[in-house]
């Protein structure tokens, strides 16, 4: 088990209902965590929609996560 | 009058640049108000400001080392944004003018591509819409309508 | 800092612009203070105005015709001006950004190419030069040079 | 013979010394007139490398002058 905190943006944001939640879980990847959170959540996108920042960073999507990450699921990005 | 000869010095807000500059391409980005044959009312720009201001850097850092500019700038707005206003704004300066074409179309589509900016667009019909991705929108409209939900008309 | 975010507005020169503009390209070419690795003190432009007027339009027009743009404009200085000074400067607005890269890369060509306006270089070393391109010049010294006399320094 | 006003820019301008000027002449086209002037001045420019305008316009350079013209021989240009 470890601690990890999520940040929702955009329609990720809309979807879940909040701004960011610090959670415990039993998943090591970041893809994994996607899984459970889209079964939680019923999040509207699939895995080839989505990028994963872990820190503040660009990450693989099969990423290992550690105790205390910071983590967030990033839509598609419609900047500029 | 859409060609113009004057005598009278030209001016524009870019300053500061090299004096082997000869070139600068710009690009603005403005809110239009029709996207995909829906009519915009306005529009809401969010960003991951850690992860977008990272990788922002990170293009205008590669943008100097793949064209041969002297210098390269963007500047993006967040936010409520109205028809007309400038969301993106981007500068590349250059010896020669192809260079500068060049760096500042790379920037201006890999922000595009990578910056973790979204785009929620309010339509004069009261609906809003996360916006998945420019000139390819429609093509999947079912999936695009995350959360639509009433906003007054506009 | 060469990427930032604003929650404040950004604000240019152009405005005036159909509410379907998404994407505004810009051109401003500026005189360098090096040309073919000698050193440039200033310039002087000399127009044929009539016919640099007729073909400017007819370069716009064409822009309009041949590229998905809203808008194209230009202006060109002529007389005497300093390093940095601002000798061309170019704008196309589109709906979408491609077609406004492509029109304003085609407006200076085709000005380049077209448009009788003359470039006389004042060098350092006080002598001076009708340019005969750019980017060919070193190519035909012995042809470039024209007249050249003295000037002074500068 | 006919008479033909003749303007000079830039680099012809400082060959011929003089900004413009009316002459009488026997020749039919602007290439023959180019080649007419460029002995009297010896102008440093080959055919190849000029335009020709007639009354304003970009004419081809074998184009036929007629009485009253305006001639304007384009050294190549360096606007931009």
């Amino acid at each position: 088990m470890m601690t990890i905190h999520i940040t929702y943006f955009a329609a990720l944001r809309d979807a879940t209902g909040q701004t960011e939640e610090t959670l415990r879980t039993e998943v090591k990847t970041a893809n994994a965590l996607f899984h459970e959170l889209t079964t939680k959540y019923h999040w509207p996108f699939s895995e080839a929609d989505i990028q994963v920042a872990i820190n503040d960073r660009y990450q693989p999507v099969e990423a290992a996560l550690k105790e205390g990450d910071r983590v967030v699921f990033i839509p598609p990005v419609a900047g500029g | 009058m859409n060609f113009q000869l004057t005598s009278q010095p030209i001016e524009t807000l870019i300053d500061s640049l090299h004096p082997h500059t000869g070139g600068i391409v710009t690009f603005e980005g403005r809110v239009r108000d029709i996207n995909e044959d829906r009519e915009v009312s306005s529009l809401e720009y969010v960003a991951y400001p850690e992860l977008a201001l990272h990788e922002g850097h990170a293009i205008i850092d590669q943008a100097l080392k793949q064209f041969d500019i002297l210098k390269a700038y963007a500047i993006h707005r967040t936010g409520h944004l109205e028809i007309g206003d400038i969301a993106v704004w981007i500068m590349s300066a250059a010896i020669h003018r192809q260079e500068a074409f060049e760096a500042t179309e790379y920037i201006i589509n890999t922000i595009k591509a990578r910056v973790p900016i979204w785009k929620k667009e309010h339509y004069r019909d009261g609906k809003t819409v996360w916006v998945r991705c420019d000139r390819c929108a429609h093509h999947h409209d079912h999936n695009h309508v995350v959360k639509e939900k009433s906003h007054g008309t506009g």
